[in-house]
C-alpha cells in the first residue's frame, strides 16, 4: 500500500532528534547549530528569511557556519539576498541551488559565485511569483525567519516589518515543514500575534536584534532641481490629467521629488483630494508632508521603515496598524494590491530601449527584479474600472477598432543622463549580454516596453498610449531622450510632429516655467523639516541626521 | 527662509551683507586660479573657491570673504589663501568697521599642500595682527562642509564665532580619525555622532561658538549685525591670554573624562540632554541658558 | 638626532632642560641671553592636553620673563587624531597656543622654531610656523601627508605625483620644499650654536615668507595675489 | 581634461554691452561654473569649455546649439569650468547666467 504520510513522519524524525535541545519551543542562541544540524538534511528546500528589510542574520550565521561534510547541497529559496551569509553557504558547499527574486547588495558577488560553478540558479522571480511557487513546487522543508517578540507557546509578533514571514511560515508549516523563528526578544505576552504559536516549531532569542535595512529613506537634500521639474511635470501632466489616485512609487529621489511637492506645487494647482490618495508604498519619510497637508488617505505597505514606527502609530487613519498601534506590513497582499488595484506605478531605472523596455541590470551583477515588474505592469486580468484606467485604455485603444478595456499607467521617469554621463537611453540594453554571459533563458528586463505608457524626462514628457505603430513610438521615446546619442538621433521633423499632438510635451506645452523648479518648491528639503513635519514623531536613523 | 547651508559662497554673501553694497575684489574674470590644479588634471575655479571684498553691514565698512565648499571642500590653497591673507591685510590699511570670515573648508587642499599649509599659517598671522589693530575679525559657520583643519584653528584666532547647528567646527575631520584610527575611534558615517561632538550646539555649549543661529541667511546677518554693534576692540592682552587659558583648563578638568557630548551637557547641568539636538534654536537657546561651560 | 644631543649641540655654554615623558622645557644660554626653550620629541602628536601646557610656558615666559626669546623645538607627528580631542575642541587649544606665541612676539620676545626630526601639519601650524621664523635641520622631515595617502584621497596615481614632486615644491613632503616656498628661513646645519646665535640678533619684522617663496621660486603665486588683493582699487 | 572652444556668429547684439560679468554654479561633482562676460568680438560669440570628462564635444557642441537658438547673444564671451555635469545641469546653468547676466551680473 502507498505510504501517504512520509512528510509527516521525517518531520517527526526530524523533531525527535532536536528534541534533546529544548524545553517546549525555545531553544538557547547557543544551541542554535545544533538544532540547524539536528533538523537539516542534504538536499532540503530552505527559506532563509531575507527580505528587503529584516533580516534573519542570527539563523543566517549559523546556517553558514554548519558543517558542509553534514550539512550540503541545500536549495534555498528566499526573496531577497542581502547579507553576506546568503552567498557565504554557496561559497562554503553549505548549498548548491538558488531561487530568489532580489540581490541588490550581493549581486556581483551572485554573479561570479554563478560564474565559478559554485551555485546554479533555478530562476530569478518577482516577489509574487516565489510566493506562488511557495505554495506550489518550490515548498520550503525549513523555514528560518525572523520576528520582533515570541512567546513561550512561539505565538510571533513580527514588529512592523510584517514583510515575507506570514507567505514562509504559512507555506512551510501546512507541508509539513519546520518553522525556526529568531526573535528579538522573548515575553509573557505579544503585543499582538502575527504569526499562531502552533504554526512555529522552534524560537530561538538572537543574541542581537535582528539587522533592519532603512531602505526607504531619501533625504530631500539631494534632490536636484532637474528633479524637481521632472516632479512637476508629472504631477502637472498625468496626475492631473488622468486624476491618479491609487497608485505606487518607486524608491529613488525622482519619485520623492513628487512626493514633496504636493503640498507645494500639487496644492496650488488645485489638486488636494482629486489626487494621490490611496497608495501601496512603504511608509516613505518623504511622504510625511503629503500626509500631513491632507493629500493621503491611506497608505498599505510592503514593509515598514525604520524610524517612522512613532509617526504611524499616531496616524492610524493612514496606514494599517494592528490593535497594539504599530504596523503590519505584509508584502504578499500589498505586491497584489500593487499590481491589481494601483491605477499607476512610476519609478526610475538606469536604462530604456528604443522600444521602452527598461532594465536596472548592470554587466557583472545579477540583480533580480523584486516587485517593481508586478507593479510595472499592466494588470491584464484586472476587471474593475476607474476613471485613470479608462482613460489610459481609451488613450490606447482608440481608433483602433480594438475591443475596449482599461489599462494601468506604468511612468518611467528617468534623467537622459546618469552620474558620469551615463546615458539613460540606449540602442540595446546592456540586459542582454548580460543574459547570454550568465547564461539566462531572457534577458532580464525590468518593464517591458509594451506595459510602459509614460516616459518623463528633464526634456518632456512621452505619452507611448498615443503612439500608433513602431515607428512613432521610437520617435517620442527619442524625442525626450535628450543629448543622448539615441535622442540626438531623432527625426526632428517626427519629434514636432508628435509634439504638436500632444504625444510628446515639453515643460513649456504643460505650463512650466522651468526658473521655477528649483528646491524651494520641495516641502521639506532636509530630513530635519521631515522631522518638523511630523510633529517630532519621525526619529531618522542616525545615518540621515546632521543634528 | 533662504538656507545658508544649501546657498552658494557667492549667495550667502551677497545676502549677509547690505544689498547691493558688496564690491568684489579680483573677481572670476580676473581669472586668478590655481595654477596647481590644472598641472594635476583636476578643474579650477574661476576664483579659486573664495569670493573677497568689500561692503557695508548694518552701514558699516567692512571686509569680507565667503569660502566655497562644493569647489574642493572650501580647501586652502595658494591662491585661496592668499587672498583671503591679502584681504586681512587690506583691513589693516582701511580700517573697516570688522572682518566677515564666511568659512567652509576641509583644511589644507592636498593638491598643493605645503602651499595651502604655510598660506593658512601666514591667514593665522594675519588675522592676529588685524586683531591686534583694533579691528574685530568675526567667522560665520554653517556651511556644509563645516569649518576644519587649519581653517579650525584660524575661526578660533577671531574675536567669535556664529554658527548654526548644521555647521561644523574642529580640527581632524570624522573621516580623517576614522582613517587613521579606526571605525572604533570615529564611526563617520554616524551622522548624530559627528554633528553633537562637532556641530553648532555643542560649539556652543563649549564655548568655541559665540552664537547659534537657525539655518538661515538672515539669520547669520542679523548675528553678524549684533556682533557688529556690540563689537569692542579686540583684547589680546596678557590677562585676556590668562583667562582664557585658565578657561580652556577648567574645560579639560571639568569634561576631560567624558566619553560624548552628552556627557558634557549632563554635567553643565541641563536636562534631558539626550534631546537636546532635537530642540529647535530658539528652544535650545533657552533651555540651555547659563548652561554653557 | 636626541633631543639631549640637540640641546647639547644648540647651548654649548649650557642648559637646564626638564624632560617630562616626550615633553621638554627649560632654558639655555647663548652669549649673554638666556632663551626659553620648550619641546617635544619622538613625534607626538599633539592633543589638547599637550598644546594647553605648551601654552602655559609660553605665558609664563611672558609674564616673568619680560623679553626673553623663545625657542620651539617641537617634534610632531600633527595634532592628536582622536574623537576625544575634538570633542574637547583641539582646535580651540591649538588657537590659543598661536594666540599665546603671537602675544610673545607682540610683547618684544624673539620667537624661534627649529623643526629638527619632524612637523606635521596641524602640530606644525600651531607652533613653529607661528614664530617669527622657523628654520630646520636639513634632514628634518616636514609634510602634510605623505604621497601614497595623498594620491589615495585626491585619486590622482602615485607615480603622476612622484613624478611632479620631482621639481615642484608644491604638494610633496620635504624640508627642501618648504624652504623653496619661504615658510622655512633657512637649514642650520655645522654649528648649530652659532646659528642659534645669528638668529637670535637678526631683525625681526613682518610676515616675510610670502616674499621669500617668491624669491626662491617655490611659490610664485601667494605674493603677488595678496598684494593684489590688499592693494588694488575696487 | 579637455578644453573646447566653440565660436557663433550671426547673434542679436546684447542690450548694453558693458555690462558685468555674471557668474553661476560651482566647480563640483556633476556640476559647472559659467562666466558670461561682454566682449568685443566684431558681433560673434565664443564659449570656452575646460572640462574634467572627456570625449563628449558632439555633446557640448548640441547643448550649445540649442542655447544659441534659445538665446542669440552676440559679443559675448561664455567661460565654463566644467566637472561631469549631465547637459540638462549645462543648460539650466547656462540660462540662469544668461538671466542674471542681462539683470545686471548678481548670481
Amino acid at each position: 500500500m502507498r505510504d501517504w504520510d512520509t512528510t509527516t513522519r521525517n518531520r517527526d524524525q526530524r523533531l525527535a532528534r532536536a528534541a534533546p535541545l529544548t524545553r517546549g519551543k525555545v531553544v538557547q542562541a547557543d544551541d542554535a547549530t545544533a538544532l540547524l544540524e539536528a533538523v537539516l538534511e542534504p538536499g532540503d528546500r530552505v527559506c532563509l528569511e531575507g527580505n528587503n528589510q529584516k533580516q534573519a542574520d542570527f539563523l543566517a550565521k549559523v546556517l553558514a557556519g554548519l558543517d558542509p561534510a553534514q550539512v550540503h547541497d541545500l536549495h534555498m529559496v528566499q526573496s531577497v539576498l542581502a547579507l553576506p551569509e546568503h552567498l557565504d553557504v554557496f561559497e562554503k558547499g553549505i548549498a548548491s541551488k538558488l531561487d530568489f527574486s532580489f540581490s541588490g547588495p550581493q549581486a556581483g558577488r551572485l554573479a561570479k559565485l554563478l560564474a565559478g560553478g559554485q551555485l546554479s540558479i533555478g530562476a530569478i522571480h518577482t516577489y509574487l511569483e516565489l510566493f506562488g511557487r511557495y505554495f506550489t513546487d518550490l515548498t520550503p522543508r525549513i523555514a528560518l525567519v525572523a520576528a520582533q517578540a515570541a512567546d513561550a507557546a512561539g505565538n510571533l509578533y513580527t514588529g512592523p516589518n510584517t514583510e515575507d514571514t506570514p507567505v514562509i511560515v504559512e507555506a512551510t508549516c501546512f507541508k509539513r515543514g519546520i518553522v525556526i523563528a529568531q526573535v528579538n526578544e522573548l515575553v509573557d505576552q505579544v503585543p499582538r500575534v502575527d504569526i499562531p504559536g502552533g504554526w512555529v516549531d522552534f524560537v530561538i532569542q538572537s543574541p542581537k536584534p535582528h539587522y533592519i535595512e532603512p531602505l526607504f529613506t531619501r533625504d530631500p537634500a539631494q534632490i536636484s532641481e532637474i528633479q524637481v521639474l521632472m516632479a512637476m511635470m508629472v504631477i502637472k501632466g498625468i496626475y492631473a490629467e488622468y486624476e491618479v489616485n491609487r497608485l505606487n512609487h518607486g524608491i529613488g529621489f525622482d519619485t520623492a521629488a513628487i512626493e514633496l511637492l504636493l503640498p507645494t506645487y500639487a496644492e496650488r494647482l488645485g489638486l488636494r483630494g482629486k489626487i494621490c490618495r490611496h497608495w501601496a508604498l512603504n511608509p516613505h519619510p518623504a511622504l510625511i508632508p503629503a500626509i500631513e497637508a491632507g493629500f493621503v488617505q491611506s497608505v498599505h505597505s510592503f514593509g515598514s521603515e525604520l524610524g517612522m514606527e512613532d509617526y504611524i502609530r499616531a496616524r492610524p487613519d493612514v496606514f494599517f496598524t494592528g490593535p497594539d498601534g504599530s504596523m503590519r506590513s505584509n508584502r504578499a497582499l500589498c505586491q497584489a494590491a500593487g499590481h491589481y488595484a494601483c491605477d499607476l506605478f512610476i519609478g526610475s531605472t538606469l536604462q530604456i530601449d528604443l522600444t521602452g523596455n527598461s532594465s536596472t541590470a548592470t554587466l557583472g551583477r545579477i540583480a533580480g527584479f523584486g516587485g517593481a515588474p508586478n507593479m510595472g505592469a499592466d494588470a491584464r486580468g484586472r476587471r474593475h474600472a476607474s476613471p485613470t484606467w479608462l482613460k489610459a485604455g481609451r488613450e490606447a485603444r482608440d481608433g483602433s477598432g480594438l475591443t475596449p478595456r482599461g489599462q494601468k499607467l506604468v511612468v518611467q521617469m528617468v534623467e537622459t543622463f546618469r552620474e558620469h554621463m551615463q546615458p539613460a537611453f540606449v540602442e540595446k540594453l546592456d540586459a542582454w549580454e548580460l543574459a547570454e554571459n550568465a547564461g539566462m533563458d531572457l534577458p532580464p528586463v525590468m518593464i517591458y516596453g509594451e506595459d510602459v505608457s509614460h516616459i518623463v524626462t528633464e526634456e518632456g514628457i512621452a505619452n507611448l498610449l498615443l503612439c500608433r505603430g513602431e515607428e512613432e513610438r521610437e520617435q517620442a521615446i527619442r524625442g525626450v531622450a535628450g543629448y543622448t546619442p539615441v535622442g540626438l538621433a531623432r527625426d526632428r521633423r517626427a519629434v514636432e510632429n508628435l509634439r504638436d499632438r500632444g504625444i510628446i510635451r515639453r515643460p513649456e506645452d504643460l505650463g512650466i516655467d522651468k526658473r521655477e523648479a528649483t528646491r524651494d518648491l520641495l516641502a521639506a528639503r532636509t530630513v530635519k523639516d521631515l522631522v518638523r513635519a511630523s510633529g517630532g514623531l519621525y526619529d531618522p536613523p542616525k545615518r540621515f541626521r546632521n543634528w | 527662509m533662504s538656507s545658508y547651508y544649501e546657498a552658494s559662497a557667492r549667495e550667502r554673501l551677497l545676502g549677509l551683507l547690505d544689498e547691493g553694497s558688496f564690491q568684489e575684489i579680483l573677481p572670476p574674470s580676473a581669472r586668478i586660479s590655481s595654477p596647481h590644479l590644472r598641472q594635476l588634471d583636476t578643474p579650477a575655479a574661476f576664483d579659486d573657491g573664495i569670493i573677497v571684498g568689500k561692503g557695508l553691514l548694518d552701514g558699516k565698512p567692512v571686509l569680507a570673504a565667503a569660502q566655497e565648499g562644493g569647489f574642493m571642500g572650501g580647501a586652502v590653497g595658494e591662491v585661496h589663501g592668499a587672498k583671503l591673507t591679502g584681504l586681512l591685510e587690506r583691513a589693516l590699511d582701511e580700517k573697516p568697521a570688522a572682518v566677515l570670515l564666511l568659512v567652509e573648508s576641509g583644511g589644507v587642499r592636498l593638491h598643493e599642500a605645503n602651499a595651502g599649509l604655510i598660506a593658512v599659517s601666514e591667514i593665522m598671522r594675519a588675522i592676529l595682527a588685524v586683531r591686534a589693530a583694533g579691528i574685530p575679525v568675526f567667522v560665520l559657520d554653517g556651511g556644509q562642509f563645516g569649518c576644519f583643519g587649519g581653517m579650525g584653528i584660524a575661526s578660533r584666532l577671531c574675536d567669535a564665532v556664529v554658527m548654526s547647528e548644521e555647521g561644523r567646527l574642529g580640527l581632524s575631520g570624522p573621516e580623517v580619525i576614522e582613517t587613521t584610527m579606526g571605525v572604533e575611534e570615529f564611526d563617520s558615517r554616524d551622522r548624530a555622532l559627528v554633528w553633537r561632538t562637532l556641530g553648532g550646539k555643542h560649539r556652543y555649549l563649549l564655548g568655541e561658538a559665540a552664537g547659534i543661529v537657525p539655518d538661515a541667511i538672515a539669520a547669520f546677518r542679523d548675528a553678524a549685525i549684533g556682533l557688529l554693534r556690540q563689537a569692542q576692540a579686540p583684547d589680546l592682552s596678557l590677562a585676556a591670554m590668562q583667562a582664557e587659558h585658565r578657561r580652556l583648563a577648567n574645560r579639560l578638568e571639568r569634561f576631560g573624562q567624558c566619553r560624548d557630548a552628552i556627557d558634557i551637557w549632563r554635567s553643565l547641568g541641563i536636562e534631558e540632554p539626550a534631546g537636546l539636538p532635537l530642540l529647535e534654536i530658539p528652544e535650545f537657546v533657552a533651555r540651555t541658558q547659563d548652561r554653557r561651560a | 638626532m636626541d633631543a639631549n644631543h640637540l640641546i647639547n649641540t644648540l647651548f654649548p655654554q649650557g642648559a637646564e632642560i626638564d624632560f617630562d615623558g616626550e615633553f621638554f622645557t627649560g632654558t639655555g644660554q647663548v652669549g649673554d641671553k638666556i632663551v626659553a626653550v620648550l619641546g617635544t620629541q619622538g613625534g607626538v602628536y599633539i592633543g589638547v592636553e599637550l598644546a594647553h601646557r605648551m601654552a602655559g610656558i609660553v605665558l609664563d615666559t611672558v609674564r616673568n620673563h619680560p623679553g626673553r626669546p623663545i625657542l620651539l623645538l617641537v617634534d610632531t607627528k600633527g595634532q592628536r587624531p582622536s574623537r576625544r580631542d575634538e570633542l574637547l575642541g583641539i582646535n580651540g587649544y591649538m588657537a590659543h597656543l598661536a594666540k599665546c606665541l603671537d602675544l610673545a612676539r607682540r610683547q618684544g620676545h624673539r620667537t624661534i622654531g627649529l623643526v629638527w626630526s619632524q612637523a606635521v601639519s596641524g602640530g606644525f601650524l600651531a607652533s613653529s610656523l607661528l614664530a617669527d621664523e622657523c628654520y630646520a635641520l636639513p634632514d628634518a622631515e616636514v609634510r602634510v601627508m605623505n604621497l601614497p595617502a595623498m594620491s589615495r584621497v585626491t585619486k590622482i596615481p602615485l607615480e603622476r605625483l612622484e613624478a611632479l614632486s620631482l621639481d615642484n615644491p608644491v604638494f610633496a613632503p620635504g624640508v627642501e620644499n618648504y624652504r623653496r616656498m619661504g615658510a622655512i628661513r633657512d637649514f642650520w646645519q655645522g654649528d648649530l650654536a652659532a646659528c642659534l646665535a645669528t638668529a637670535l640678533d637678526s631683525p625681526t619684522g613682518p610676515d616675510r615668507r610670502r616674499a621669500h617663496g617668491l624669491e626662491r621660486e617655490g611659490r610664485l603665486m601667494a605674493y603677488k595675489v595678496a598684494e593684489r588683493v590688499r592693494h588694488d582699487p575696487v | 581634461m579637455e578644453t573646447l572652444v566653440f565660436d557663433y556668429r550671426d547673434g542679436k547684439p546684447v542690450p548694453a554691452s558693458n555690462r558685468p560679468p555674471a557668474l553661476v554654479g560651482v566647480v563640483g561633482s556633476g556640476n559647472l561654473e559659467v562666466l558670461v562676460e561682454a566682449h568685443d568680438l566684431s558681433g560673434a560669440a565664443r564659449v570656452e569649455v575646460v572640462t574634467a570628462a572627456t570625449g563628449f564635444r558632439p555633446i557640448w557642441q548640441a547643448v550649445l546649439d540649442d542655447f544659441f537658438n534659445r538665446h542669440a547673444p552676440s559679443n559675448i564671451l561664455i567661460s565654463i569650468n566644467d566637472v561631469g555635469a549631465t547637459p540638462a545641469v549645462v543648460s539650466l546653468r547656462l540660462d540662469q547666467a544668461m538671466e542674471a547676466f542681462k539683470a545686471g551680473g548678481a548670481a
